[in-house]
């Protein structure tokens, strides 16, 4: 029994380790075309959860604002978009956003150092973050595209009628698991097979030499961007559909962190096999350690065990080697 | 005229609940003006100041408004509290923090000018065990009870008080911390899954509390037997998970929904002309209700200040002689509108904390609306008033303070 | 021939400083270094020439303990080197300067030197906190030795400057500078004439043999430009592939039919 | 035409590696000091005592302690709240447990406390590199933060985890503790900004300066070249830490008084400071400063414009104020990468050719 | 064998132009050159002349390095250029091998070239076929094809960027110190591939050199830049020819070619910019 216990712990874990998962994806696609750690990953998705409601509900953007500066009280266009055309009208937003990213800051800073870089998606961050709010308001949404939620009584029916104990597996969790299988295998694709994912690897390495060749920066720039924007939006979706969207959504990076370390910045299946790790090692560690020295032990576990075992890998489990040479 | 400023919080992680409550708070003074033209003909000015729940924004919003003559602060966190309460003791400055912030302040021998009524965190504990006991006929000896909880010092608070109620009711307690800001609760939900308790109280704020209650959803945890405390008991919480939190219980010290006399001077005098904050959007929930409560606490303690010292324009020591001058009697409550909204409140100068009484309500997801469910319920002060005298004795002896009254 | 010997224009080559036996290294599956032993006498000019990849900038990595190679033996002043981090190396007085140049971007020319007397500068952390008493006195003595090899190599003028904004040829330099800094037994220079024109070279040419006169410092240097390496050298070791085919004077050097093959094409004038 | 360093000669290598170079920095710098603590401490109030100057202060310390650490070693860390969670609760162990021992003693030794501490996390970084490094001194990040929330020891056993600082004196007068006047709080973050800025100073300009600079730039190379890249990573965390420790100390027992550490000293705090250190300038004390004010005041400085001139609902003017400091953030970094120090300086430099450029 | 070729069509004109570094540091002080169609152009001149800046405005990759042109035109065909991006450069033909390699570390050799031909639209055969010829050119190359780039020797490396940029087919090349690094037997061979890709391809070189003994015998004209001004230019035998670049760049004096041991004192170097 203890025994089947565990193995559900750890189910769950890998489940919750594929929710990371989506989200580090977004920051490793970044990282590997432009060598930028993009601490905004977090922010647009919830942007992009944010802008998804919106559009479902009617919203009225900047109906705040426009309250303020005009004394007019707006709230809703009084009509409601079916999730499909809203997902679709959502990455369509993320593709402009990343077009005026491109434009307004990536285009400044070409040839920075990586610290420079991060430091602006640090001010992009603040920036959607307030404009999110400006846009959207701050309250909590409730984001339903239709994705089924709780106990998946097929898996408890199954393992009880097999192992004689109902395992626990939450139906989001499956869902996410497979988009996060589907995400995966097509950016693996991209990236290895293709011209444009060749092209992305270079502008990584090398800015300069990557405009010297004749690579568009730009782009790579938008196309990435485009990508980890909309592999927000799901995030986003998945998260909002878990918790409500809200400002706290931005916060999932930071479970994305150990993920990336674990797996490699610069691996896409790095982020899923990161991610699986970490979500069971965590939820294991909780399981058998955590009641002894009081619990909560989840945030700080997941970065000690990346951390020790950069320690024997520094690159990751899967992230392209350092190049030490003089 | 009198400055009442409004230490809210419409951003950051707590944003969505601390907009509301801002929105209560500032729309009763507002009903003052428009109605009776101020309290004892003074108009009362709640300038706002945002901060975040951040403790250094905290400090600098508390800075910057207490130099215009400020007469009370209510900042709506127990981390702003707890920076603030040297600070008002210095400057002399009443702090009002009712359901929260240090819960020994209720002591008013050590906490001069620290005011915590009509209940604290662990009235709160307290009244829920009894309702537990209630429940099952008086008794609770070898029930399961998991306490899950935001793992911080808001959170740790119930911890004291439920240990020594376990002790006293033999029930065993569970301790399962989650850290903030608390999307991913599974461990903790798993833990709950095999052990089976027979009640969850929680302790969470923002959205800690809609992910519990989903995940409770989730695991099919009967929702009328989980509780949370005043401050996982709002709309916010249980409206993202749907038909799911049907049945979910939450403490509370004051009524809820727009069942009272007050609203229609409130639609009259503020929502109508406009004059709402933000447009009167969240009028009649729960955490408005409690931030206009808190105002009327406010409002009645200026009024009792106002008429000890014999004028209209009195500053901040005065109203600490209003606070502790303070009856909020049954008889007044409906004659300002709100007919049982609350508990009878009446503070001593030894006594800042009420009687601690409060109530249950419970979560309807198909008409979307909290019920109560029981009636104002007294804490168990037996259990209660050694650990207040003990924390309180502590902090004196800590801050070199020597008790009065 | 454990004794030394003397130079055509006469100087005093000394015994056996340093001795490479049997080095092999390998990466992976490439073998950048097959076998090869060779040693550098006190005083001499030791010159490694060999086609692009034939493993010359791996040997010398080698030898400053930045690569461990897989077999062989390396012998100092008459004792083994057991193995070692490339920082202890530094200290038996071993410099060296880089082929893809590796100046501190950050610092200016002035301090990109004063690095290289790092070893020497001995001041506790308390006293360069409160910039009192040996960290004061050991700051100025060092800048006055630094000084000194500013002006032997003529960069008075660059002192301040942050050495990223410097031409190659001056960055070049300035390395050199920064390995004298350490006054060092062994001096490794990897190209140091790499992207010069004749007129630069020539100055270069005279810094090293300069050094090479003025401290009796032993060098050992790559080079792609036969008539430096010619004219400089006393012995030159050649590689190719990772193995060694061919070791002596210049002119025996450059008649021997391998090496004129391998890599200098046609026979060099 | 004004600034100039013409006919300002150097007669000695000591006149040469002095701090301001150039007679006109020096006076200005002479002038600021004189100001900051003859002037200010008998006009400053309580608001500008504690919503503006000790945060200001005390951040330039943590500032640039993280400034040693990743402008001068090259090594980024997102652990400094966890590192001033050290420090505050050293200080709070140390001052309630010693009360006699004055309370300048307890600060330095919370810092030194901390720079142990800083030491230990900072052991993976000989492997560790990057942005791989900043994310694992997240593990120190949470797992400090952790740490003291769950050992009830370090917070006295108190209810809710939090801790007070009890009232200390120096020479009579409250530095800490409800009774401390503005001007006390100000004057006692001001010698610590003053004397750590100038350790910091002294540190960097020296053979340890010079071996973190080496590390930073090319850590391979500077291995060559014989430093010793632990010892030169490990000082770089301790010194730094023990900065960052300070900050903390001084952050609780002077400045707020109360803390706890999840909500006091979390991972914004981390961040905060690594967005000081970059806006200011990665390599440059002054950098610290300017970078510690620019984002203390702003804030303040927007939501005064915003709420009191505008008259903005508080939130609108929050959201707001949060997409200026971000595009400010990214305007600043487009106009100059390396940050206000270096801002200030291309400044000085084109007012050193003025009038006549080229 | 054409010698100046005054009769062919200009390509490439740079008229007088200036840059400036980071805002203050003013590098090129009015560079003029044109380079024909199909011949080798060199650029000539110390560190620091500013060689690579000539290139780099060429190219438009000042930008990422915080430089700007100023002043001053350059027109290709003669269109003007200078707004171009980098890549639109690159689809009109011309390509630079930038100085110091730059391969990308991270990618294979093989990798590397094929990046090269990122801006073609060609079949995969006919990248494929261009592939191979390039290895022809560089045989080491396909032995090291499957190694990551930054793992090779700086030769290796010199090599794979040359080989990247003929993988664009371009019509233009801007080459930036090719010999730098290179063994004495490869730089002949990377000078020759040069002639056989000029003269069979027709494609048109600028190349910036410190080795000016090769690069005079191989290109057709030559500038001889200083200090950020072109102080002189003629074909590249006349040049040959001159006693002061004989002395200061070919290092022959009167004797033929004098032993770096007797170089005695530092000369007092001539500047024809006093
Ligand atoms: N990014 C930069 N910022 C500031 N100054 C620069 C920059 N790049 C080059 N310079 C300066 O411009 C001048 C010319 O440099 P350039 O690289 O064009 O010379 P070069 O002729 O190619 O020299 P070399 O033969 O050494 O490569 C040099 O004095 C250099 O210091
Ligand atoms: N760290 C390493 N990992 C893998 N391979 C390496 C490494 N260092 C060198 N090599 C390989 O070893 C061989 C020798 O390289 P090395 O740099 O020593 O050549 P070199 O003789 O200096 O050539 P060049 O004259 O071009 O600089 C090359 O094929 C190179 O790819
Ligand atoms: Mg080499
Ligand atoms: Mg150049």
């Amino acid at each position: 029994m203890e025994f089947l216990y565990a193995i559900e712990v750890m189910l769950n874990g890998l489940m919750a380790g594929v929710m990371y998962s989506l989200v580090a994806l977004g920051f490793v696609l970044i990282y590997k075309a432009s060598g930028v750690f993009n601490y905004a990953q977090g922010v647009m998705a919830l942007f992009a959860a944010m802008t998804l409601v919106g559009i479902m509900e009617g919203r009225v953007p900047f109906a705040h604002l426009i309250d303020a500066a005009f004394g007019v009280h707006v709230s809703s266009f009084g009509w409601t978009v079916p999730a499909v055309v809203a997902i679709l009208l959502t990455a369509l937003v993320m593709i402009g956003l990343a077009i005026l990213i491109e434009k307004l800051v990536l285009k400044h800073l070409v040839g920075q150092e990586p610290i420079i870089l991060f430091m602006a998606t640090i001010g992009l961050a603040w920036f959607l973050e307030g404009l999110g709010d400006v846009m959207w308001g701050a309250d909590v949404k409730v984001l339903d595209v239709g994705l089924p939620q709780g106990i998946s009584e097929t898996v408890e029916r199954v393992t009880y009628d097999w192992l004689g104990y109902g395992f626990f597996i939450d139906r989001l969790d499956i869902w996410a698991a497979m988009i996060a299988a589907a995400l995966v295998a097509a950016l693996v694709g991209f990236a290895q097979y293709t011209k444009q994912g060749r092209a992305m690897r270079a502008v990584a390495d090398d800015h300069q030499a990557a405009l010297s060749v004749g690579i568009s920066l730009r782009f790579i720039w938008i196309m990435v961007w485009s990508i980890a924007g909309f592999v927000a939006l799901v995030a986003g979706i998945m998260w909002g559909t878990k918790s409500g969207v809200q400002f706290s959504l931005s916060l999932i990076a930071l479970k994305a962190l150990p993920v990336l370390m674990l797996g490699g910045f610069t691996s896409i299946p790095g982020a899923i096999v990161g991610g699986l790790i970490i979500g069971m090692g965590e939820k294991l560690f909780e399981y058998f350690v955590g009641s002894l020295v009081g619990g909560a032990t989840e945030n700080w576990f997941a970065y000690v065990l990346a951390l020790i075992f950069l320690v024997f890998r520094p690159q990751g489990l899967f992230g392209e080697r350092i190049i030490e040479r003089v | 005229d009198l400055v009442v400023p409004n230490l809210s919080y419409r951003t950051g992680p707590y944003g969505a609940n601390g907009t509301q409550y801002a929105d209560g708070f500032n729309d009763y003074f507002t009903l003052l003006n428009e109605r009776d033209g101020g309290i004892g003909g003074e108009k009362v000015q709640t300038p706002e100041c945002e901060t975040a729940y951040n403790t250094e924004k905290g400090v600098e919003c508390y800075e910057a408004t207490k130099g215009s003559g400020a007469l009370v602060y209510n900042p709506l966190s127990t981390g702003i509290t707890y920076q603030l309460i040297p600070k008002v003791s210095a400057d002399k400055i009443p702090l009002y923090t009712p359901g929260y912030g240090r819960t020994s302040a209720k002591n008013g021998k050590v906490f001069e000018w620290v005011f915590n009524a009509p209940a604290n965190y662990w009235d709160g504990a307290s009244v829920a065990v009894k309702y537990l006991l209630d429940q099952n006929g008086g008794s609770l000896e070898g029930k399961k009870i998991a306490l899950v909880y935001h793992n911080s010092a808001y959170g740790k608070e119930p911890i004291r008080t439920l240990q020594e109620l376990s002790k006293k009711h033999g029930f065993s307690l569970t301790e399962l911390p989650v850290d903030p800001p608390g999307q991913e609760q599974k461990s903790q939900w798993l833990q709950i899954r095999r052990e089976k308790p027979d009640y969850i109280l929680m302790w969470g704020w923002g959205v800690m509390n809609q992910t519990a209650i989903q995940e409770a959803a989730n695991i099919r945890f009967p929702m009328e037997n989980f509780i949370g405390t005043y401050w996982s008991g709002s709309e916010v919480d249980v409206k993202p998970v749907g038909a799911g939190a049907n049945g979910y219980k939450a403490l509370t010290f004051h009524g809820v929904g727009m069942d009272y006399p007050i609203y229609e001077d409130m639609t009259k005098y503020v929502i109508e002309p406009g004059k709402a904050s933000q447009g009167g959007q969240f009028v009649g929930s729960v955490l408005y209700s409690r931030g206009m409560y808190a105002a009327v606490v406010i409002a009645e303690a200026i009024r009792k200040a106002q008429e000890l010292a014999g004028t209209p324009q009195i500053n901040a020591a005065q109203l600490r002689d209003g606070f502790e001058a303070l009856d909020i009697t049954p008889e007044r409550l409906a004659e300002l509108g709100l007919p049982d909204f609350g508990p009878e409140i009446k503070m001593t100068c030894d006594n800042h904390g009420g009687s601690g009484m409060a109530r249950l309500q419970q979560w309807d997801a198909s008409t979307g609306k909290w019920t109560l469910i029981t009636e104002f319920t007294e804490p168990d002060q037996e259990v209660l008033d050694p650990l207040i005298v003990e924390d309180s004795e502590a902090y004196a002896k800590e801050a070199g303070i020597s008790p009065r009254c | 021939m454990q004794e030394g010997y003397t130079t055509a224009d006469g100087r005093e080559i000394g015994g056996v400083l340093m001795d490479l036996r049997n080095i092999t290294l390998r990466f992976g599956g490439v073998t950048a270094i097959k076998d090869i032993s060779f040693d550098i006498r006190e005083g001499e000019i030791r010159a490694i020439i060999g086609p692009n990849g034939a493993g010359k900038s791996s040997m010398l990595n080698v030898i400053s303990g930045f690569y461990v190679p897989q077999e062989g033996e390396i012998w100092f002043k008459g004792y083994r080197r057991g193995p070692m981090k490339p920082y202890e190396v530094a200290r038996l007085g071993l410099a060296r300067t880089f082929q893809n140049i590796a100046l501190f971007d950050g610092m200016s020319v002035l301090d990109n030197i004063m690095t290289g007397r790092l070893n020497m500068m001995k001041a506790s952390l308390w006293s360069q906190a409160l910039w009192w008493g040996p960290a004061e006195r050991e700051e100025s003595e060092n800048r006055e030795q630094v000084e000194k090899i500013i002006d032997f190599l003529e960069i008075q003028n660059i002192r301040k400057t942050p050495v990223g904004r410097l031409p190659y040829g001056l960055k070049k330099r300035v390395e050199l500078a920064r390995a004298l800094a350490a006054e060092p037994r062994i001096l490794l220079l990897d190209e140091p004439m790499a992207g010069m024109n004749v007129e630069e070279k020539e100055d270069m040419c005279r810094f090293i043999l300069d050094v090479n006169d003025e401290f009796g410092t032993t060098i050992a240097l790559i080079e792609h430009d036969m008539g430096v390496v010619m004219d400089l050298s006393d012995r030159v070791v050649v590689m190719d592939y990772g193995r060694k085919i061919g070791d002596g004077t210049p002119d025996e050097v450059r008649s021997n039919p391998e090496v004129i093959s391998a890599y200098l094409g046609v026979a060099h004038e | 035409m004004f600034y100039r360093e013409a006919g300002d000669f150097k007669t000695s290598y000591r006149d040469d590696s002095q701090t301001f170079p150039i007679k006109l920095d020096r006076w200005g710098y002479y002038a600021i000091l004189a100001v900051a603590f003859l002037v200010v401490p008998f006009v400053i109030d309580s608001y500008w005592a504690n919503a503006v100057l000790v945060p200001f202060l005390i951040y330039a310390i943590a500032a640039i302690g993280l400034n040693i650490l990743t402008g001068y070693a090259g090594q980024v860390s997102l652990g400094t709240g966890g590192f001033m969670a050290v420090g505050a609760y050293s200080v709070y162990k140390l001052m309630v447990a010693f009360p006699g021992v004055p309370i300048v003693v307890h600060i330095v030794l919370a810092g030194a406390i901390t720079a142990v501490v800083g030491m230990l996390f900072g052991l993976p970084s000989l492997r560790i590199k990057g942005f791989y490094l900043a994310v694992a001194t997240l593990a120190a990040q949470f797992f400090l933060i952790w740490f003291f929330n769950k050992v009830p020891w370090f917070y006295n056993y108190s209810a809710s985890g939090q801790i007070n600082a009890p009232e200390r004196t120096i020479l009579g007068w409250a530095v800490t503790g409800p009774a401390t006047t503005a001007s006390a709080k100000y004057l006692m973050c001001l010698s610590f900004a003053v004397v750590l800025a100038w350790v910091a100073r002294n540190l960097t300009r020296g053979s340890v300066g010079r071996k973190w600079m080496a590390i930073r730039d090319m850590d391979i190379a500077a291995e060559i070249i014989g430093v010793n890249p632990l010892r030169a990573k490990l000082s770089a965390f301790a010194v730094s830490s023990f900065f960052v420790g300070i900050a903390g100390a001084l952050l609780f027992a002077v400045y707020l008084g109360a803390a706890e550490a999840s909500e006091a000293f979390g991972i914004n705090k981390s961040f905060l400071v690594l967005f000081m250190v970059i806006i200011g300038g990665l390599g440059s004390i002054f950098g610290s400063f300017a970078g510690a004010a620019f984002l203390v005041l702003l804030p303040v400085f927007l939501k005064n414009v915003l709420v009191a001139q505008f008259g903005w609902p508080t939130d609108l003017a929050a959201h707001i104020e949060l997409m200026i400091v971000g595009a400010l953030i990214v305007f600043f970094l487009i106009v100059e990468p390396h940050g206000l120090a270096r801002l200030w300086a291309l400044t000085k430099e084109k007012l050193r050719l003025w009038p006549f450029p080229h | 064998m054409f010698d100046a070729m005054p009769d062919r069509e200009t390509l490439l004109e740079v008229n007088n132009i200036e840059v400036i570094y980071n805002h203050v540091i003013l590098v090129l002080k009015g560079v003029s050159l044109s380079v024909p169609r199909g011949g080798i152009t060199a650029l000539l001149g110390g560190n620091g002349a500013g060689k690579t800046t000539t290139l780099k405005a060429i190219s438009n990759l000042l930008h990422s390095e915080r430089g700007e042109v100023t002043k001053g035109t350059i027109s290709y065909r003669g269109e003007r250029v200078q707004e171009l991006d980098p890549a639109s450069l690159v689809r009109k033909g011309v390509i630079q091998v930038m100085e110091g390699r730059h391969c990308f570390e991270h990618l294979t050799i093989e990798e590397n070239l094929l990046t090269g031909a990122y801006t073609r639209s060609d079949s995969r055969a006919d990248i494929a076929r261009d592939l191979e010829l390039v290895y022809t050119y560089f045989p080491r190359l396909k032995e090291r094809r499957k190694s990551q780039a930054g793992y090779t020797s700086g030769g290796e490396q010199q090599m794979c960027a040359m080989g990247r940029a003929l993988m664009s087919r371009p019509e233009t090349i801007l080459l930036d110190e090719p010999s730098m690094g290179l063994a004495p037997q490869l730089v002949e061979q990377i000078f020759e591939i040069v002639r056989a890709v000029n003269e069979g391809e027709g494609v048109t070189f600028l190349l910036a050199e410190q080795n000016t003994n090769v690069a005079l015998r191989y290109a057709h004209y030559g500038y001889i830049l200083e200090s950020g001004r072109v102080v002189m230019d003629g074909p590249a035998d006349a040049l040959r020819e001159n006693p002061d670049v004989k002395e200061f760049y070919l290092g022959m004096s009167d004797q033929g070619r004098k032993s770096f041991r007797d170089v005695r004192s530092y000369r007092r170097r001539k500047r024809w910019l006093a």
